[in-house]
């Protein structure tokens, strides 16, 4: 990999990070309706799984997408402005944190749904693969997703049809509060996915390059087999599910130790120096996301609020 | 004209869908060299192929999720519930997925999708298999929903619906597959501006009945019987459900004064009592000379025993004394 | 009498259906350690571990499903859906086997069982997360359904719907979670004849207000305007909306003559749609001096942004608005 | 197991069979409303399993329930009277032939959905765990039935929750017109038991003795393991689907295969007339159970129709 690539996995990972924190301060300010999902800590799996994809290659999220979405090449912009119910928003304001799509990238969107969007996945994949489009679909999903009906149906029809999805389960292990030892019986998820007749890989979520390295590999291996594969990225979140929790289910070492021990972002700096890039170099992307994300933030803030359109005719195409 | 039964226009809307549209597939359980459980798809596996005809695993779920995937990404999907009762497996994918997309993400995507299902009672399928659950979908914002009741509508709603950029729900009642007539097997339209039209079946002045799907037809007969020759009876199909064309109903009730709203399902937050409630919160309000009246199923699972079926499901014979008793009541 | 919020006040009601039936469980997501999304059970796993209060993985279907085959076998299962919109993910176990098994099975089987959820809007969660979905339910014979509005009656019905022998959707709207009055912990009832009555909030001469779960609150406070103080509103909190006490309402519009239902779902087959249906195809109708009125949730999946969500759900102003009109009208 | 044990295995396989044979004759004499699925070649499944149980152990089944439900115990009488809409009938001709319920003998009932019985059963086995009862739920389901989502997330939590819960899977090969080969991706359906950390086997389910075996010592380790466990029990179905099927998914040479090769009654006679078993005392069992079906044909057509009673108070309890 070279170091540009490197630095744009560095780059990304910041930028998924700082956007998250700025939404966290904005709530706190009381500038947000609604709940959120911060996915602060598991940045390498979005990054590195989005930046192994070509712009045609199509991603569909999760409640907690913030990362897929940017890692996808969303204007956080537009992302702030959805949050905050403006005109320039993704949805214009009909969809928050949530539900936010960027068709023009290549991500189907994020789902409220738990499991939701494997079966449109599936579908999409299905629409490739009519249409002869050399693409895939990348599934984002969770460890809480495993235990749905959907995840049954969606596998086994992928599998059935050899169809171009890359399913990646990021096992941040706790579906909300139970901890996924608890929900997947039988006790691994690969194995699972294994049983349809599909091709899994448990890996480190957490460190981008392997996340980056074993996608590009999936995808190549889907282009030519045309069979959809399954990678559990194993990562961590430290933040409560959403604004509502209390974090009672897990310990403040456990956390610690993940936050400490297991950063996506410190290892990955950690390496890059080791590699020898230059302090300054980092230092020059920090600058940069920093003020993307102040700027983003600002001009969004001063966005027009959404219209009160036809609500009722916005409903239908 | 050809003659031929609801089943077999049903599939050559369905030919006429897939001959006008290469990312067109049919989806669904049994639909390939089964043809289908009710014959409605028989056929087409052997023009059309495997890569359009899909046969696929017990799985409504991934069914219905699939055509939104597929819809979102410029396909045009086609999917099948054998019997709409299955729909309770696929309500995630049509209710929170399909129906909202388009809103939730500002327009941004379409989901131009039909998911087909026979609906309805009279065969003696009991409860799980009988039930109208149209209703339902008219409650969910962002769907459209259609209930043909003979040949020619089927087929012509049917291409309708499949222009249509939103997704639709297609009931097809069981008793009207084997309904026979002549056909005009018009081409695909240019726009799906048929949906949401009723349809006056016969003009009248005494009294304006309105039903939807099979129950047309016993309404259709009903007006026939010896009883009711002397009074002139207008009588609606409804058509399309979602959006319900209720400002023609509310004309027609303007002229004769009397509402009779008839239909297979039960009465509680349905079709019927929504057309009921959207007629008198109209200026059609002052126009009705006597209450208006709702002919539904009894509020009881579907029976299997047919003596007991047709104690649930409103029949001709019904229709024909509501009538009289309207007319007659004020007259 | 104790002051507590709605959220308390079901957790007491839980406790005593806990403590009043070993067989008794609950079952749903995250409602042990964490409490449940809106934290209505907590405590409760402290209390009566994990046997009772049991955190079942991320899978509706089988939480229903589950609730169905104990009651079937003895048990009073207590199920919770985190949202109810996710309840689209269990609607084959509540509608086709729940709803239906006392009535197929020639009434061999009871299926006592509730399942409560999370209902509405009001919260910013969106789309798939302020669904006001109870009509659905109201459309499905053999099922009850109760809507609760204040600590109060969500105490009183909870227990009731826990007497009652058959399947109960309980949707507790979120907004009404927080709202904090005294309540009487009254024992568990000896029968569930609470269920199916409505409640005069308000006695009136001049319009009669019928609502339901939180939009009863706003109609409550909108009466209170001053601009509304020279009428005399009479206002109606259904409570059951299945079995739905239709009866109440029609006496009462007898009286005032003119009729109001207020509610945040969409019109179209729904609770609202039903009772205005109800009432006018009933001796009522002639009572009725002007046309009854409907102020329901636009048809539109639920935004995200605040400005739009309250567009899309009555607001007290539309009430007050709306009462006037109505009054003023044909004053 | 004892020449009784035996004659009563074989009593059973050809009520089941006599039983629908009735049935599929009343029919063409058109004295049957709705339609209905016959378990004609799989005899030895219902039998053997049945037979295995106690009578307090319960059972759920599905549309194609005839055969589990006269191996519970139930009386043709009352089944033939509700599938002509009779007072008699087990559901009082408000079921009919998808679902009758048999509560006194622990069938928990028929199911005319696709997996509608699979959550149900991880329900009672709950009721009965926590009740205390030492009994199991044996749960009838077909291979069609494998690849919805209520499978995935019963069997799921009859793992985690350890309940007490015998899955048997008929796989007579086919859902409806498709092949199980074609619809349950990865090809085993023991495999896809056993990632939900199930014990699985796949056994013979036209040997009666084998499936009778089978089930036996699953019920007892069960019982002392108190986890649950999944049998495959290979059969084949002899006639459509239902009336509808004109069996274009299939060879004539396959079924005359089954029929002539693999017939559980057949091949069970053949066994007994193998140890001794008089030609003469499986004569008699002959003459009883075709005479307890004429009786049983007759009485039934005499009885009276199910009353119409007030249907929407009967559908409260
Ligand atoms: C069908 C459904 N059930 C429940 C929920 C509520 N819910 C939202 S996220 C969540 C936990 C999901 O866990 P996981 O899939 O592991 O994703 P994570 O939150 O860990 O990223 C739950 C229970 C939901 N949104 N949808
Ligand atoms: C949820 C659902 N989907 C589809 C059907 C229609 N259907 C009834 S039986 C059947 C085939 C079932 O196959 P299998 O489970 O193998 O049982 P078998 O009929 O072979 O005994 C189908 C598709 C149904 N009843 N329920
Ligand atoms: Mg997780
Ligand atoms: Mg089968």
């Amino acid at each position: 990999m070279s170091k540009e690539n490197k630095l744009e996995l560095y780059r990304m990972m910041l930028l998924i990070r700082l956007f998250e924190e700025a939404l966290e301060e904005m709530f706190s300010r009381g500038l947000l309706h609604g709940t959120m999902h911060l996915s602060i800590g598991q940045e390498a799996t979005a990054t590195g799984a989005c930046l192994a994809l070509e712009k045609k290659d199509l991603i569909t999220s999760t409640h907690r997408g913030h990362g897929h979405c940017l890692a996808k090449g969303a204007d956080p912009y537009k992302m702030f402005a959805e949050l905050l119910g403006r005109e320039d928003g993704y949805c214009r304001g009909r969809g928050g944190s949530m539900h936010i799509a960027d068709l023009s990238n290549g991500n189907l969107g994020a789902n409220g749904i738990v499991a939701g969007s494997l079966t449109i996945s599936v579908g999409a994949a299905l629409s490739l693969k009519m249409q002869k489009i050399e693409n895939i679909v990348l599934c984002f999903f969770g460890d809480g997703a495993v235990n749905e009906g959907s995840f049954h149906e969606a596998l086994n029809l992928a599998s059935l049809w050899d169809l171009p999805v890359l399913f990646v389960c990021e096992n941040n292990q706790y579906g909300m509060s139970m901890a996924s030892e608890n929900a997947v019986a039988g006790g691994s998820i690969t194995q699972r996915a294994e049983s349809y007749g599909i091709k899994s890989v448990s890996i480190d979520g957490n460190d981008v390059e392997e996340v980056y390295e074993t996608v590009s590999k999936c995808k190549e291996k889907i282009k030519s087999s045309g069979k959809p594969m399954f990678i559990e990225s194993v990562t961590y979140r430290y933040r409560g599910h959403s604004k509502s929790d209390r974090n009672l289910y897990r310990t403040s070492d456990e956390i610690n130790f993940w936050k400490e021990e297991k950063d996506p972002l410190k290892r990955f700096i950690g390496k890059l120096t080791e590699e020898k890039v230059e302090i300054d170099e980092l230092k020059k992307v920090e600058v940069e996301v920093k003020n993307l994300i102040r700027e983003s933030v600002k001009k969004a803030l001063e966005s027009p609020e959404s219209p009160k359109t036809n609500l009722e005719e916005d409903s239908y195409a | 004209m050809p003659e031929m039964t609801t089943g077999q226009a049903i599939k050559e809307a369905l030919s006429l869908c897939l001959d006008s549209n290469d990312t067109t597939f049919i989806a669904g359980e049994d639909i390939g060299v089964y043809g289908g459980a009710f014959g409605v798809t028989d056929g087409l596996l052997e023009k059309y192929g495997h890569e359009r005809i899909k046969d696929t695993p017990i799985s409504e779920d991934v069914i219905a999720g699939l055509a939104v995937g597929a819809a979102i990404t410029g396909s045009k999907p086609i999917v099948e519930m054998q019997f709409s009762d299955f729909i309770v497996n696929a309500m995630d994918p049509i209710v929170n997925q399909a129906a909202k997309l388009h809103f939730m993400y500002g327009g941004a995507v379409n989901v131009p999708m039909i998911v087909r299902g026979a609906s309805g009672a009279g065969t003696g399928a009991a409860a799980q298999h009988s039930q109208s659950l149209e209703s339902w979908f008219c409650h969910v914002p962002g769907l459209k929903v259609v209930t043909p009741s003979n040949p020619q509508n089927a087929f012509d709603l049917l291409l309708a619906s499949f222009v249509d950029p939103n997704p639709v729900i297609f009931m097809e009642h069981k008793l009207i597959y084997k309904l026979k007539s002549e056909v005009n097997l018009g081409p695909m339209p240019s726009d799906s501006s048929e949906l949401g039209k009723s349809k006056v079946i016969q003009e009248g002045n005494d009294i304006t009945v309105v039903s939807y799907s099979n129950m047309v037809n016993s309404v259709i007969s009903a007006a026939k019987e010896d009883s009711l020759t002397d009074y002139s009876i207008e009588i609606i199909d409804l058509l399309t459900l979602a959006p319900m064309d209720s400002e023609s109903v509310i004309n027609s009730v303007e002229k004769t004064k009397r509402l009779l709203v008839c239909q297979e399902a039960p009465a509680s937050s349905s079709v019927g009592s929504t057309l009921i409630s959207e007629v008198v919160t109209s200026r059609a309000f002052k126009a009705l000379n006597q209450s208006p009246e709702l002919l539904a199923g009894l509020h009881s699972p579907m029976p299997s025993a047919k003596h007991l079926e047709t104690t649930v499901i409103p029949q001709e014979e019904d229709i024909v004394q509501k009538i009289k008793e309207m007319i007659e009541n004020e007259q």
